[in-house]
């Protein structure tokens, strides 16, 4: 066997491997674009909150969102077939930043219909990520969805006021309260979730101030009203 | 072969000779731009101390107002009458351009100063062309001058609409509400001259109005909270708001 | 023929060739001159919105601008007779900046005269880019110019209610919220428009907050006052 | 000089250096999860005074807090045997942080109780850096706690307007004052204390925007009850 | 017609645009892909050249290589079929590196071949870019190509030696003082171009450091052979 | 079940899962510590080669490196306990780097011994990444290894040829051109891998060199005798 | 009320008594610091100078190289003995680590400049051990030392061998053929120590390490170069080229 | 002060000063084209001494270089009427890079010629910047056109060998010695001519190559002929 032929032997499987991977991150890549057009859509369709103070409008919205949620499902489905096996965190870096999206969304949307925290495991069955076998739902991406929903809820506030909802803000306070108080219980190390954790407080104080300003102008409910 | 050149090469050797003369030379000028670069620092140091001491002129008893003032007018004047005096004097015969850079960051912190005071003094800045006049000097009846590029001019004003910024929110946190309203409208004009300029290639300049617009920002919210915040009470009551700052010694308890 | 004459025949003609284009270039600077100062002149006249509340001051700022405009239509006319035919984007580094600045300025002209949004081919008139044989008022400036009509809106929204006009906040806030559904609309690739897209919300955001503080105190006017 | 003789003489004894150096931080920084943790439990029990008004319960906080310090003061016994004679400022990055915040805690504890700004033997005090062989209490890490405190009352300032408390911004906004000027007094070099201090105008300034609101509606108590 | 009809038909047709030049960018990525296959096998055939000393096998790789140069063409063809009319400039990104090293290949060739340098005109013919509608061989790209040839030169230079050819040395210092000679000829702005050109010195310089060796040694043959 | 007690359930299981992971990253960076170490000494044995023309005192160091590789392995089947199945690219960048200087270390150990290219299976078994449960050796990271080699025999071939070892060169330019030729057979995507072997060139040409000094004085032994 | 508040605080307030202290503490630490650095521009631009001085050790003439080793050494003795101990007297009583980086570069010259001297004079480098000894001082009956962080020490050994390779390239330049391989084997064992040291997150090392390499690098091609090309003469005219350093006063004519 | 005196006594002077300053820049490059021009063909015309060894055709290209020189001094002149009196350093940017060239262009038609190193006032003579009332030679310029020699006759010390003139190398072996010399006895600070004199010792050591490669092959003449 020559020199030639042995470096053939041992370079040419290589490639195949290169091949491979490259593949992999296409068809990725692919089924990405299917998972973020919906992605969009919900965020359009929930931009409504910034918009009306219809409650009916909201929980319209909120449905419609549901329904664009079977897309993402879909969506995952696909990329738990593509993914090989032990191989999640070589490729996250493809949907982690989407899956952290539609995580805040997820949750904006348990929000508006029930007043609560949506939990990881419900969570992961919204977006179609339990019981997969390849794929799951990180707990970093869950969080980081989360701290993206306070952010989210002090524009919210804002403009509730705005269209004359003095409720709202006292419900988003209270509620972003608990989060705050939730992610203080983390000892969370140096990385990009405690930068962002960093942020929640000015969220927290934007919402802080919005409260102050109805209180000081007596708008204040009747604190029965805002229990949920 | 080149050991044995070496070894013959003596101080009487024209070339060596020739490159004797030029190390004086460039040790000379080596010397004379870090004794400049000194001089700049201290300069520096101490008009980043009467900006300092600029901005305490924000109170209302206007005897330590007109006795922060004159102070500083006096420290100026002995920042141009010797610190810089002695640059000029050193440069005296030399290219000034080329010990420039030397000195220019002094010269920037200096405008600022200044036209810091000029502002709170007599309420504007004046020309380049006026400024200009403080760095002539005359000793022993020989006339020297020292160079004033009219960059540093701008970009030390550009600079001093940052003290400006601090005082304006500062006011606001001593209560001196009119005054946010001059000083914002006045670097609004400052910006707007800013925008106007067309000068290719002067990255600094960019750099600074940049921070210049930021420090504009900020200026402009506090004019805003002040007026949405006012609007909630009566119209003559916030003419009072408006005008605090001129009541200095009237008491207005119950409202502020 | 000796071996320096071959070469002399072969890259005598590629000089004339590299002349050429610095000679082009040499003019289009030039031209460039001439379009920048009118431009500077505008962006200085119309910050006089952020100086006055006074109706007639702005009407008589945008007139000037307008006037102005007629030196800049002269200078992409000189323009058009020299950037060589088929070569647009080789040379457009020259232009493009001034270009989406100029875009800016005639939409901020068009929302104070009219407040409505300036379209593409309008702007194209406005700037004199309409019906040239080489150039042409390229998708990707036009739409920078808008977003960068927005910051500018939202630095005015701030300093309209400074000088007590408390009308002009909401008539920007439904302006930009428009402008912003328009370029959710679009799946923008991953470049200097998508970056600077994605400061827009900065600006949604400072809007919303100034109608927040105005709502908050019952300085919203007549909301009929205010369509255009 | 033989290659053996470099490494025994030269690069031998750095390693040995190294190690050590690394030994001693590995101690510092478990050390260190004893002193963050009862810190992060002060944090989390003095959060209280942003939610309630009762000035019972913030009694019982700065209680529960005052006992936390008891593990602190243990942690900082223990650094103080590890961190070797005269290299203080060798180490100090490990510390210096966590001793910030817990000047900040310290402060705000003893304004809480007795309304007055700690003085720095007090506060060494309260931590356990007082009287140390090797660590004591530098001067910055005190004064960048004072500003962080008074950020932490700029909030608490809002928050108890909220909770109708309007005797409370009015005593912060004399105790920031007060700081302010002090802080006035020195001249700071460029540094991340220098940078902090360019902040603590934001504070004063939100401080008094909220003294404003009070006054505009006639809220501001009679001034005799405002000295603590 | 409402607002959002107003919005949607101003930017709706905007998205047509931008998908357009995505679509664009694809099938000219695609393209390159097929010219990049045949551009990275003739380079591999070449390299023969520094293993070996024998006429016909170089010869043999010339033919081959020539042979693999029809898919270029091909593919250029394809190119030209994709890339709008007046819009070279806005695209050529995509393949102006392969253009570069292809008229590098082409020069390399024929210098084999026939001893002299390739002219643009022949250079655009072999890489199937003359007579084309959109595509054009740039100028620039062309003297690229002659530089990266004096490159490879210098390499081939020191190679042959090793080989005991040493009436190549002498064959490839003629032929790059030469060029190096049109290149001085030239006045080139301060771009690309003029950057790889100062490289060129170095080129020049390794290669009379080997015909200084083969001179000092009395290994130059007689010069009567040299001439091509 | 109060709000507080909501929050808790769902954040506190939070707190084991990311303690968890700080965990496995702290035995992680225990572990390669420990494989740090032999590396390190690895790396300085075989520093002799640059010292010396010995045989004996090469064969001698290859010895002791072997030895060492008994510290490597053992670390590795340490590190395989610790990383959680499935979770290989998770925490891959604590070992990739070592990882890569192994596999160069080993081939080059190969390469002094054998004269041959050690191939991937065998590298694995060096390090003692074969048969591992989580643990694999990475493609790439053996790549990066072999091109590292031929950095470091460039340099080898300028020391031999001044300790007089003429054969050596020629030895490794065959080596490094086998290498060259199996790296260009990979078509390989723009990354690390392919910015490192975009400078395998360099050393390419700087080995080529050298056989050119040697061809050129006639120093090249009879190369019958080179073939291993 | 923010204003009123100011206007009352005196110099006699608490907080305000507090500040002036801290004030105090705060101008003198700074002082300090700056004198230092300043004490340690000195000390660099001298050690330079230093550097300089020894480069010119690559004569024949020994006579010279003695005068030039003698005069490096006393002026390197003047650096401890008074630059340096002015710095340590100053830090007495503090925390030497507070103002480490004020002086580290001009300690890592001195040691640049001290190993390239102990090199050149006795061919080895002394432990970091004896070095240290050089800065305890003793005044007034009072001891007192500077600290002398080791990787200062190994940084500055770093440094060193930069020097080394220009003198290795110099060095051929005037046909000191042998020095070449000397050096080179004393920075290839310098190399190979810092191959060996693991020091996580040492950024600086990392970076002199590399510029070590590159050195290193140079200085192999000219020994390769030499040895290549006095491979085509005898045997014995090679063992003249490369001991031809050690052939001081000979001459050598018609071969070199 | 009213918005129109700031514009009007600060920006409008500054605006004008900028204005002047561009201008002269402007003439400052045409004029510099006017050097440039004789600079490339001196530059192109010497290159002849790394093609022959004939004395007359060099003595010729120093003659036709003294002729292009003319224009040079021409150039400076005008120059000379353009640069405002004391701000040489201010615009000396434009032309700092010719002077250096034309100094060593002068050195080495000196060095040609008598075989002694031209002084600064006999470059300042040939450059035509002599007795000049705003411009001189700066040293450093002076200075860095003598570094650019050194490296030129290293090259020329190369190619004399190959066309067999062996008494050149030494000529120039001691001529460089004796720069390098009094090179030797300058401080130079940390800038670019500190930066181009390091390189020097690179130019020397391949001079001496060739010395000594002649040398081993008792090629060196008899010193007598040597001398100048
Ligand atoms: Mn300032
Ligand atoms: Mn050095």
């Amino acid at each position: 066997m020559s020199s030639d032929n042995i470096l053939e032997n041992i370079f040419t499987p290589f490639q195949e491997c290169i091949n491979n991977e490259q593949d992999v991150r296409e068809e990725i890549r692919n089924i990405m674009k299917d998972i973020e057009k919906p992605l969009r859509e919900i965020v359009t369709t929930l931009q409504i909150i910034h918009r009306t103070h219809n409650g009916e409008e909201i929980s319209a919205a909120c449905f419609a969102a549901r329904e664009l949620f079977e897309s993402v499902r879909a969506g995952y489905e696909k990329l738990d077939g593509v993914v090989p096996a032990g191989q999640y965190y070589r490729y996250n870096d493809h949907w982690r930043f989407a899956t952290q999206r539609l995580c805040f969304l997820a949750a904006l949307i348990i929000f508006l219909e029930k007043g609560f925290l949506v939990d990881k495991e419900t969570t992961a069955q919204i977006l179609g990520l339990h019981e997969k076998s390849r794929l799951h739902l990180d707990l970093e991406d869950y969080l980081m969805g989360l701290l993206n929903l306070a952010t989210e809820l002090s524009r919210f506030a804002v403009n509730s006021v705005t269209y004359g909802d003095y409720n709202r803000p006292l419900q988003i306070s209270k509620f972003v309260a608990e989060l705050n108080a939730g992610f203080r219980l983390l000892n969370l190390k140096n990385d990009s979730l405690r930068k962002r954790f960093d942020a929640l407080k000015y969220d927290v104080k934007k919402i802080e101030e919005v409260v102050y300003d109805l209180s000081l102008r007596g708008l204040v409910p009747n604190r029965g009203e805002v229990v949920e | 072969k080149g050991r044995q050149v070496l070894e013959n090469i003596d101080e009487n050797n024209r070339v060596i000779k020739m490159f004797l003369g030029f190390r004086k030379e460039l040790d000379e000028k080596h010397d004379r731009y870090e004794k400049i670069v000194k001089l700049s620092r201290d300069i520096t140091i101490e008009n980043k101390r009467i900006i300092f001491l600029l901005h305490s002129t924000n109170t209302d008893i206007e005897g330590k107002r007109e006795a922060v003032l004159d102070e500083a007018c006096k420290r100026l004047k002995v920042i141009t009458d010797e610190n810089f005096k002695t640059i000029a004097s050193i440069l005296k015969d030399f290219d000034s351009y080329q010990y420039q850079k030397a000195y220019t960051s002094g010269l920037q912190e200096f405008i600022e100063a200044l036209v810091f005071y000029q502002f709170l003094h007599s309420n504007k800045i004046e020309s380049w062309e006026s400024i200009n006049k403080f760095f002539q000097y005359e000793q022993d009846g020989e006339k020297f001058s020292l160079l004033f590029p009219q960059l540093d001019f701008i970009l030390g004003i550009a600079d001093f609409t940052g003290e400006l910024m601090r005082r304006c929110i500062n006011n606001l946190g001593v209560g001196n509400v009119s005054d946010c309203f001059k000083t914002c409208n006045f670097v609004k004009d400052i910006y707007t001259g800013f925008l106007g300029i067309i000068n290719p290639g002067a990255k600094e300049m960019g750099r600074k109005t940049y921070v210049l617009k930021q420090s504009l920002a900020k200026m402009e919210l506090v004019c805003y909270n002040i007026q949405i915040r006012g609007s909630e009470i009566p119209k003559h009551m916030l003419v009072n708001v408006i005008e605090s700052s001129d009541m200095n010694t009237e008491e207005d308890e119950g409202f502020y």
